[in-house]
């Protein structure tokens, strides 16, 4: 009776399949929901036209992305194959003085907040440490350090309160994320202080190659209620009830009642990073009941449905798509590599003489190479 | 000029920090209601608000990255870590995102957080509450380090480490928060904040010290002066960057160095320091620059404390050893 | 109607008020549960009356403590004064092979683990750092830094099942504690490995000044529900419906059912320490409530109600205390001051060459002293 | 004798640990399937059991704190950190309580706990994937620290280091794993895991480094000779507590010394080493010990990696600056 074994199980745990909220089946048929539908009323064909749009842009240059790495061009690409909808419906359901703290594969977000071609490559080619500036588009630069951003989203969004405005914050991040300290703690302070930010979290069943049954036994939304944080768990392939979640979230936050966690249930179609090797942790079968449920594909059926989304417009979208990915690739080949003494540059705001002094040293010491030469 | 404690000094800098700038906000475990668990923090959210001054969950990295997320939206949070073992849990935060999002954002985003930090033992506490982690933020890029001694450098300190665009870990020598001295509010014709200030004159050692020591090391100047030895005492003040050209003008004078600190020995302050001096200074050198720290042991228990602690003794008898002096308390070549 | 401010309430939340279980009133009269009752079905008079003398000795020898530290004895004492019963009723229920993993306020929990007057009394004298060894009572020393011990007993609890023996690990924290990144990290392992742990948190409603509205929006217990790890909410000041609940919770531990997390619901009757001035933040109205919750009155109650408890079976109890007190006293004085070269000791089990010649360094030094003496 | 990579040392040492005593486990992210990123771990789960070699939750302070627990029940907690920069979630276990339980309990409890980090550069990898942390952890009494260069010391050091009673924070060189040697599995006779090694005896100049640089400091070695210089390098393998012994017999020996690391300079390992060989070689000592490491700058983007950090190059000018030769490629004191 006793066991004396400690593992988990490596299947994914039937809570995967709990209820989420659903408005666009696989087969793009629209289901309505009493609660949700009054949020995307108004997104009519030309708008769904514009989600759709978004994320064949998006898959369009994370593939681009994916070819430059192998390439060589590239040092690394984190894939957002198959998270879309669940990126492409929250993102664009923001106001640009809304602030976004993501991690690394929310690239489809930062496309969404404005970031350029180019922009999406300095990190990933190691040109810099940041690809834009976050002010300029209301987005961090992209977070390494596993589920930190939750926090400044948080301290970011006390921040609006202060300030008396309506914004709101939002992190994004994964469902490893949810087993770090700093999430719960995140929780905690917007619990507390009933900041205005949406904790948005991707569960795309993976975290590098742990299932998601390693870092959770009950579906991650339910974790909000402990805190009093309403949670929502969504099809994340649905890129409706997507939108609809985080347009009802951030109303509620713009209301001042505070912080709603979401969870959109997803996954990852390719591999973590460039570096990664799924096929030793992934079962092929698993992913084809995924790539069933595939947002793009889902949006189009529904449009077809509408008799919306003509043959021009599809070509309309390839080409803004190829264009994006065309203006990705040239501008990562025209990255410049940045000057030898930049390490220096930055440290900080306020001169600092020791530093200086190193910076003086080195500059020197390449000198002497020109001389040389 | 008001006569007052260190920790009043330090409550008045930042009562100065909250009127001058609207953007200044406190935060931290205890500081409102209770004013702090030294009170430093007394009467702040009184007079300035629940808004400003904010008792936060018990949570320290939580504390630091609301901190960065304040900063990102233009404040400038000033938190407080209740005792200098209670660092750990934020050290992630300050680590990798305080001390980089300047650098990582090349500019764009300036953290101007104060990390507020009681440091030091001799108080007699129970584990985690006497310790000198300042080693562990020294050596991280992008981070200022400084400490004060006096009240009137708590005061001003404190104000110019608010006022500073980048992130500043600000120890508080917490055994010296009761200590009394002149203090002069006008913040006129301050030294700069990463400066480090020759506190006694001398011509025979250099004696290096901050914080907590550097109320000893005069004592031990001035014990020497018995002995007939001149002993130059510098508060360094800034523990990152270091103002290595104000303590190489003085081992230039003097030829001799001893440094102290409290923090264990290995990868301390101190080590820094004579790599530093040994560097510039070699030509000017008479003896090896000799250090006088905390051991390479954890902190130990209140009762074994005065023991791990540099004291006026151990100091003396370091500066006779750099001075090679025969009768001194050594011993240290025993081994 | 957008705020501005981002001040919690001070105020202790509705929350706290609301159910838990309940086996004795505080008149002292039993209230029959039938999912709990079956699990204090053994306790008679006898062991009623045996923990009745348990939380009469630990408040006697907490109140010798606090007078000891008054008295400049000791640098400090963290007062339990009202927790008798979440730390009795807890601490009596465990087999001598659980293992106990606390904060420092669980003197009462030590006790009953086999702690000796004496061994309460050093680290606070500030001759050690820890009281005991672990290993011999089943217990770690205090833990000062806030939630770490509740990962190693969620460690402690894996190597239990590794070993295939059915002990159990009990992590003691407060309602502050629950803030921290460690408990959360906890609680995902403990609930990601089935671990046989319990989570026993005494919310004692402050962490030092702060109200747990502060730490907390919903009973802490509920936060249990979202990680799949039960979670239940009992009245810490009943030292009966505490043993039922720790009975249940270990049982469920020791089958290879997982952890569970008990919210005890009490109240600091004290200071945060000796070193705490309450007066600034506790409203005397609040403590006077709880002060008709008394934990031992309450049982004193129900005991005499039952017509146990006889004048002799008192006058017993009082001596055990005053014995047991005094002979902390006494042990207090009679504790050496340690040698100083122990100072060196214990840092590495093998030998360190390094730390070798600073001890030697000293060693010398200090003769020198001698010498000149 | 077998012809290995140092990641395929390693992993034959973990192998040994995991047959030799049944109370090693492994803990880490990753670790288990997939055979770590670095597929250090590979196939060690597949043999040994889900039991012994666990992939864990995304928490770094969790491992860490859970590998205490099972310290505590008497198990051997081998603990992979993923990459250099996520130690820093697990900084306050390690530190307020790895390191300190022996000490605490007055050697009650003991933390043979081992952390495996692969550390440093050179592998153009995006932030946090790059850096050379262990100045915090040799700061850190109660710590060993360790870390290895060739496949030898590789499988060696690792079994030593959970064999050790004691924590031991074991950094493995990254852009190194794939440096293949020969490897003698049988554990006889080996050196002890706290003992510097010569590498390469000379006797103008000591090079200390350890690690990655291993490598580069023998090519510097090399290098120098054709230009008639005789550079001893010395492999420190063990961070803390540091074999002084055997860099002073060796400074003794050249009277020069200079220290290349890739972490940052200030408070870095170079500084402790300087301050201890000032200390203890003063009177042979003929220039100013040198060191060349990272700068004091956050880790940079990949392409500027190369400046950040130490290269041939850059330890050549070193040397030669210690040897006062007038055409090294210096510039160092222009400023
Ligand atoms: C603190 C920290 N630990 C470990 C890592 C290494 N790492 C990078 S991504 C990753 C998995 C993250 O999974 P998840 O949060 O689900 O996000 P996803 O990659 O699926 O988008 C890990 C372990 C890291 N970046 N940061
Ligand atoms: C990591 C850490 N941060 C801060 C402190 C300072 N501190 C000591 S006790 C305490 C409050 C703890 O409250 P709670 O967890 O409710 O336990 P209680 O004291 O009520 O038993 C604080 C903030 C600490 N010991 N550790
Ligand atoms: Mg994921
Ligand atoms: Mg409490």
């Amino acid at each position: 009776m006793l066991r004396a074994d400690v593992s988990p199980s490596r299947a994914l745990p039937t809570h995967q399949q709990a209820e989420a909220l659903q408005l666009v089946t696989p087969d793009g048929v629209r289901r309505p929901d009493p609660e949700y539908d009054p949020w995307i009323a108004d997104v009519d064909d030309e708008q769904l036209e514009a989600l759709y749009e978004d994320m064949v842009v998006v898959r369009r240059f994370d593939t681009e992305a994916v070819a430059l790495q192998r390439q060589g061009q590239l040092g690394l690409w984190p894939p957002l194959l198959g998270q879309e909808a669940a990126q492409i419906g929250s993102a664009r359901a923001l106001r640009s003085d809304d602030f976004v703290f993501s991690s690394y594969r929310e690239n489809g977000v930062a496309y969404c907040r404005g970031a350029q071609p180019t922009d999406l490559m300095r990190v990933w080619r190691g040109t810099a440490l940041a690809g834009w500036d976050p002010r300029a588009i209301g987005m961090a630069t992209p977070q390494v350090m596993i589920g930190s951003q939750t926090l400044h989203a948080t301290g970011y969004a006390l921040g609006c309160v202060k300030d008396g405005v309506d914004s709101v914050a939002v992190a994004y991040f994964g469902d490893g994320a949810t087993s770090k300290g700093d999430v719960h703690e995140a929780m905690v302070f917007a619990a507390t202080f009933t900041a205005p930010v949406i904790f948005f979290c991707q569960n795309n069943q993976w975290a590098i190659s742990e299932p998601v049954g390693l870092q959770a036994q009950r579906p991650i939304a339910d974790r909000a209620a402990g805190y009093g944080i309403p949670g929502i768990r969504v099809d994340g392939n649905d890129v409706l009830a997507v939108m609809a979640a985080t347009r009802s979230a951030l109303d509620r936050a713009r209301r001042g009642d505070g912080p709603t966690f979401i969870e959109a249930v997803t996954y990852r179609m390719g591999p973590h990073t460039t570096s990664d090797d799924p096929t030793r942790y992934v079962n092929p079968e698993d992913k084809a009941l995924w790539a069933a449920k595939d947002p793009i594909v889902r949006l189009e059926r529904l449009l077809h449905a509408r008799d919306a989304l003509s043959e021009e417009r599809i070509s309309q979208v390839k080409e803004k798509a190829e264009t994006f990915a065309a203006a990705m690739r040239s501008g990562c080949y025209g990255l410049p590599v940045p000057e030898p003494l930049s390490v220096f540059e930055d440290v900080f705001v306020e001169p600092s003489p020791a530093l200086e002094r190193q910076r003086s040293q080195y500059a020197a010491y390449l000198a002497m190479f020109d001389e040389e030469a | 000029m008001t006569t007052m404690t260190l920790a009043a000094a330090l409550n008045s800098g930042l009562r100065h920090a909250l009127d001058d700038d609207p953007t200044v906000v406190l935060l931290g475990e205890d500081i409102g209601t209770l004013g702090g668990v030294f009170r430093v923090t007394d009467g702040l959210q009184r007079d300035f608000g629940a808004d400003r001054v904010m008792d936060t969950p018990l949570a320290e990295s939580g504390i630091m990255g609301v901190a960065v997320g304040l900063a990102y939206r233009g404040y400038r949070p000033v938190v407080e870590i209740q005792f200098d073992g209670f660092v750990y849990p934020a050290v992630d935060q300050l680590v990798t995102q305080v001390a980089r999002i300047h650098y990582r954002t090349g500019g764009a985003v300036r953290m101007p957080i104060t990390v507020r930090i009681p440091y030091g033992g001799g108080i007699g506490a129970v584990e985690h509450h006497s310790e000198s982690p300042e080693a562990y933020f020294a050596h991280t890029p992008g981070l200022r380090v400084v400490t004060c001694a006096s009240p009137q450098d708590a005061h001003t300190m404190i104000r110019q480490a608010i006022a500073c665009d980048d992130p500043v870990v600000f120890f508080e020598p917490k055994r010296r928060y009761w200590v009394k001295g002149e203090v002069d509010e006008s913040f006129d014709d301050v030294p700069l904040l990463d400066r480090a200030r020759v506190v006694v004159e001398g011509t025979d050692v250099t004696l290096a010290t901050y914080g907590p020591l550097v109320i000893t090391a005069r004592d031990a100047a001035l014990a020497a002066q018995d002995d007939g030895l001149s002993v130059e005492v510098v508060d360094l003040r800034s523990l990152s960057p270091i103002d290595v050209d104000t303590l190489e003008a003085s081992v230039r004078k003097t030829g001799r160095l001893v440094v102290t600190h409290e923090a264990q020995a290995s990868g301390g302050l101190g080590a820094e320091i004579i790599a530093s001096i040994t560097d510039r200074c070699f030509d000017v050198l008479r003896s090896a620059p000799v250090r006088v720290t905390g051991f390479d042991t954890p902190y130990p228990a209140a009762k074994l404390e005065e023991h791990f602690l540099p004291d006026l003794d151990r100091i003396l008898d370091a500066v006779d050893r750099v001075m090679g002096r025969q009768h001194s308390l050594t011993g240290w070549r025993a081994s």
